[in-house]
């Protein structure tokens, strides 16, 4: 053997139980919640939350999770042109986003409808992107909660270069940059990752390892957990239980707090599952075992969650059952509000390509107007 | 023996046909092997044969592209399949600085015969960055060659034409006509590769199409018969080399010109069709050419798409104009 | 006072101005720091304001763009450098997705003040991918605006215009002409940013060119008016949005038009300006719009350069072909 | 301190001596041959090379340093347009390209003259394309060895993509990429290693770390040791003092022999220095010291096996004389050769665009000669 071929060896640690992946036996993974809701703990990361933030945080699960089964049903419905269902990532998402400050900044892919929720954007402004009536109908700013972006890992630059902005302001602000398994491979997403480590920019990668890129599994894009790959940029990476709200919060919260204190970047792997298709539009009875599925939905993140408050005695049957009826709420109004959705005018499509309107497009604007009233009347 | 195929099966036809008859036909893409892609182009072809002649690559389109310069430098004729056309860019430096470049780099010792086909245009109802038409993008780009099909028998013939070519052929597939239906005649011979096609003929002016808007153009010419005007229609087919020699022919004797596309106006191939059809046919020109196509705006949200994309209308449109001039 | 600048100097100069007047103006490129750019356009700077302001990035031209995105939405006006023309493909996607549609996509939310700076264009003397001209990529691209100076007030004022603007503006600089030298008065009022200008009257021919080809036209209408013909000579500066109404002015009167650039002609900006040409004046006009401009060929080893380039000749050759039609 | 700052700590391994960097004390070096010319021992990496090789491999370093000298003369002479020197970093490509077996294809920077000479590609067939004359005289293919690549990174694709093809072919040959520091940051030289992983595909990244990328220091592109960045992708890393020929040579020949039996893929740092300017027209000056250079003039690749020759008797003074009269011989050939060098001719741009011309260029191509004879006899 050369020393070339035992170095493989060292390295190469494939993915615990890739293909049928099982949490337990993964002595890197941090969880402070295990499936069957038991709370346990982690030498590295501790979680102080109060009664009344668990049963925040089982709300939120469960209210993203009740809009994102009314999506699903508007697509169904013909009412949406395609959703992206988040279901099964509720813990990872809800964790993250709960984890920022006010100030921080993050930086969504198109399936973090849970993040979005922790920021205040309302549901109905994510809908409106799906029907095609915009691109995202809510103020990024104002909610500190940039608009989707739909091509794989480009917003993992714009977050690093927004952190290089706060570093600039001297402001104690942190990013968190979303991110897929899948887009792990994309150069611009390394380019992002050898940035935050050259300028030590506040960022934090959250990456949602939900085992697929579409029809890809992990596998395709890394023969090593994705973790790992941090150290080789040069800072510090962290594989957390993405179906364990608390762990995915305790681990978030630290390194968003390492970044607003100057310690540079990390990458977070929540290790999760996408218990549905990738899309509407997606099937993935094509490439994968229905059995898979089975396995993971032993480790739905809301029912560990459930049973923890339960048995804990954080909550009761009161408290599930106003959950319940607060989430068909919340579905009836996306329901409505999205079935009355007014189409944009034709002409939003000119009006804010630039801020500063160009003569040519002004005349376009012009002329498509005259040309629709040309058929005015006509009917 | 002539089948009825849509231009999606007709593709996966012609692909299963191009690596049956050449081993060196290698598939890749992202999600083309188990799902047999996004819109199921490749469907079975995995299965058929391999993993290593259908490759599911990692998401990178810039790695797609960079490996199938490799590949195609050992002797394989890689075929890349674009998920939509707003994913494009991040290969577009491979494209454009290695693809394009190396046979004239190597002084021909190194042909790039790679395929990249992509799904383009708009019309179903996506959200951003799945409607595109970057086509001019490409034609514009020296060392390429560019093609757009549009109907089922060019898809069949094409894309086994575009992988046996080469040069490198950007070959553009019209997805909102993907389940349309034709004749496909697999005993046939096909029309070549790199020239334009007279697909109906008419006498008062050209309209020029190509991809999804030659349906568009045909429909508009059914419809302007009706009001007795007539309308000769050309399938361009090939947008790098231009065919434009039907077309000239054609000018000279309607006097009246109209490109469709869906590609922005500004710099796109209508451009440059003004521009030839002009300096070749100056003096049988009554009117200036026209353009009919989206606006320099980027594509809008799908609820608007509608009034982006040029229909049977605005070609009529243009078409009085044309006549009005 | 006037002074006597070259145009890289005046680049230098407006740089710092602009740095001066708004503290969110930030440099970002490869080499721009300690070594001022491989074209000294930024030198001193960095001594000047510091690294947080003039930033030696990583060897990544996406990860350049992509991160003054997001300095751009944290409310900075980043300066990109692009150390070459044929080195900006690695961030055409985050250009063409982002840059040019985060406005669009943000309803006017996000605003995208960037600059990116090109050095363009050949006659040089340089290796492969150093000497380009791919303004007509970007010229398509709905969302962005594409400027070319060609002179050292052009570029003082114009690149803290381009700064200034709260849309991206494409920068291009004409590499060849760096060291050229002209009068810029810093106390003067520069002429607006998105704006052509007619550089030299004449009655026969419309002559237009934009960046280093702007030079050789002029020689071009010297040489002619020796023999007798008179050019009238038209800077673009703007491509986009095209600002064609002096040109449509002047072309009413010459009746003929000749487009110069150094990119191939196929689909390059010569393209659209003839089809506009065309429509606006199709009466006027006694000869198509001719252009001249690269072949359509990548660009040739330097010690083809001459042949390949757009020259004094050719533009008289067009010239005479327009007269003689 | 938080989790998060302990794992920044323990991850974190600044570049051993950055700025003013001393090979002495990195641990992680493998090194056969010290600056002084003696030989070491390595665990991992031995060397078996009779004094003949040793010979012409000294012979390689100075012919190669030799042909690097004209050709910087012959730049500054006005004779070339640019010259990009290989002053320093003669050892790394040598020892390189003297791994390669035959079948093993390779793919150069800009940079790698000493690789061309080791796959016996005329010198004067490098020097074309620096004077403009063509974009790289030799035949790719017949030499096992691509043209040059300009734009940073793209041939790492390029030579992954030819690996995978060796794979396809069932051929037990291996690739070697070669790329500079600077170009790790570079999205697509990440997205090869990624390809390179996920496919095991035989190609070993040969990065020569010659400590800037023009005037950008390494720590800009990585605040840890390059060679570490391969084990984030699941593959070995390994870093070689890039001025020790035999070091380079063992363990590239390692490496690529991991890659022929299926190991897949390696990347190899070679510790090295541009002694240079970047290029002719580069002025080192303005961003680093004098110094520096000075230190590593300490540890020159040719002197230290010159000194080991010597010392083991394996060379005599003869010998070193017949070298240098072999440079001299081999410079004056370079030099009549590229004075001699016929411009091409105007046609030749039209003619290698495409394997089948295009009736549009054929045209362009037909006005050209004709506007080109309405010249003739004009003078
Ligand atoms: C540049 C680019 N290429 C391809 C696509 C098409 N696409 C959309 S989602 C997706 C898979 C993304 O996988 P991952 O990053 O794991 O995120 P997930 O969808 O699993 O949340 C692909 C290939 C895209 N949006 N952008
Ligand atoms: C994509 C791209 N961007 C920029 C350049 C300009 N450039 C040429 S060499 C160079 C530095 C390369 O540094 P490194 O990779 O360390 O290689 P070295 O020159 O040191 O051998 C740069 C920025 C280029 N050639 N390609
Ligand atoms: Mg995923
Ligand atoms: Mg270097």
């Amino acid at each position: 053997m050369t020393a070339l071929q035992q170095k493989t060896t060292e390295v190469v640690d494939p993915v615990p139980g890739a293909g049928a992946p099982h949490l337990p036996g993964q002595p890197d993974l941090v969880q402070l919640l295990t499936p069957e809701g038991e709370r346990v703990e982690h030498p590295d990361y501790g979680i102080d939350v109060s009664d009344e933030e668990l049963r925040g945080l089982y709300r939120d699960l469960a209210l993203v999770r009740r809009w994102d089964v009314e999506a699903t049903a508007l697509q169904r419905q013909g009412e949406l042109g395609i959703w992206a269902s988040l279901l099964g990532q509720e813990a990872a998402q809800v964790g993250a986003g709960r984890a920022l400050a006010d100030g921080d900044m993050a930086f969504p892919t198109y399936r973090e409808h849970g993040v979005a929720w922790t920021r205040g954007v309302d549901p109905l402004h994510v809908m409106s992107l799906f029907r095609g009536v915009d691109q995202g109908g809510w103020d990024p700013v104002a909610h500190d909660f940039n608009l989707y972006t739909v091509v794989i890992g480009a917003q993992t630059l714009h977050a690093t270069g927004y952190a290089m902005g706060v570093q600039r302001d001297g402001a104690e602000s942190a990013v968190l940059a979303f991110l897929g398994d899948g887009a792990t491979s994309q150069g611009e997403v390394n380019e992002a990752m050898i940035w935050a480590s050259s300028f030590a920019a506040p960022v934090v990668f959250f990456c949602q390892n939900n085992q697929y890129a579409i029809s890809a599994p992990i596998e395709r894009q890394s023969r090593v957990p994705l973790y790992q790959r941090a150290a080789g940029f040069g800072f510090p990476g962290v594989r957390v239980d993405g179906n364990d709200v608390l762990a995915v919060l305790s681990v978030t919260r630290a390194a968003l707090a390492a970044a607003r204190e100057g310690s540079g970047p990390t990458f977070i792997e929540a290790f999760t599952y996408r218990m549905g298709a990738h899309t509407t539009s997606d099937d993935p009875t094509r490439y994968r075992l229905a059995s898979e599925l089975e396995e993971w939905k032993l480790r739905d993140p809301i029912a560990r969650l459930k049973a923890h408050l339960s048995r804990a005695g954080i909550a009761d049957a009161d408290f599930f059952t106003g959950v319940d009826a607060e989430g068909d709420e919340l579905a009836a109004r996306i329901r409505k509000g999205t079935l009355e959705m007014p189409d944009p005018a034709g002409t939003e499509m000119f009006d804010h390509v630039y801020a500063e309107q160009t003569p040519e497009l002004a005349r376009q604007r012009e002329e498509f107007v005259a040309y629709h009233a040309s058929f005015e009347g006509e009917q | 023996m002539t089948e009825t195929l849509t231009i999606g099966k007709a593709l996966n036809l012609g692909l299963r046909k191009a690596m049956e008859d050449d081993g060196k036909v290698v598939l890749m893409g992202e999600d083309i092997g188990k799902l047999g892609g996004v819109f199921r182009i490749t469907d079975g072809l995995q299965k058929d044969f391999g993993e290593a002649r259908v490759v599911d690559t990692p998401l990178a389109e810039a790695g797609i592209l960079g490996t199938a310069v490799g590949l195609a430098m050992r002797g394989y004729r890689p075929v890349c399949e674009i998920q939509f056309d707003g994913f494009v860019y991040p290969a577009y430096n491979q494209i454009v600085t290695q693809v394009a470049k190396i046979h004239a780099r190597s002084r021909g010792r190194m042909p790039m015969p790679i395929v990249i086909r992509i799904p383009f245009g708009g019309g179903i109802g996506a959200v951003e960055h799945h409607s595109e038409s970057p086509e001019a993008y490409f034609a514009h780009t020296a060392g390429l060659k560019v093609v757009a099909v549009s109907t089922p028998a060019d898809a069949y013939w094409g894309i086994q034409q575009a992988i046996a070519s080469p040069d490198p052929v950007v070959f553009f597939e019209p997805k909102r006509r993907y389940w349309e239906k034709g004749e496909v005649d697999p005993d046939g011979s096909p029309d070549p590769l790199f020239g334009s096609r007279v697909v109906r003929g008419g006498d008062d002016v050209t309209v020029l199409a190509y991809g999804p808007m030659v349906k568009t153009a045909l429909q508009a010419a059914d419809a302007a018969a009706e009001e007795g005007r007539s309308l000769e229609v050309v399938d361009l087919r090939t947008l790098s080399p231009l065919d434009l020699d039907p077309v000239y022919e054609s000018v000279r004797r309607t006097g009246r010109c109209v490109v469709v596309h869906e590609a922005p106006v500004t710099l796109g191939l209508g451009a440059e069709i003004a521009a030839r059809v002009t300096e070749n046919c100056f003096h049988s020109l009554e009117a200036p050419v026209l353009r009919v196509g989206g606006y320099d705006t980027p594509y809008p949200p799908s609820k608007l798409e509608e009034d982006y994309l040029p229909d049977l209308d605005r070609v009529l449109d243009a078409v009085d104009r044309a006549m009005g001039f």
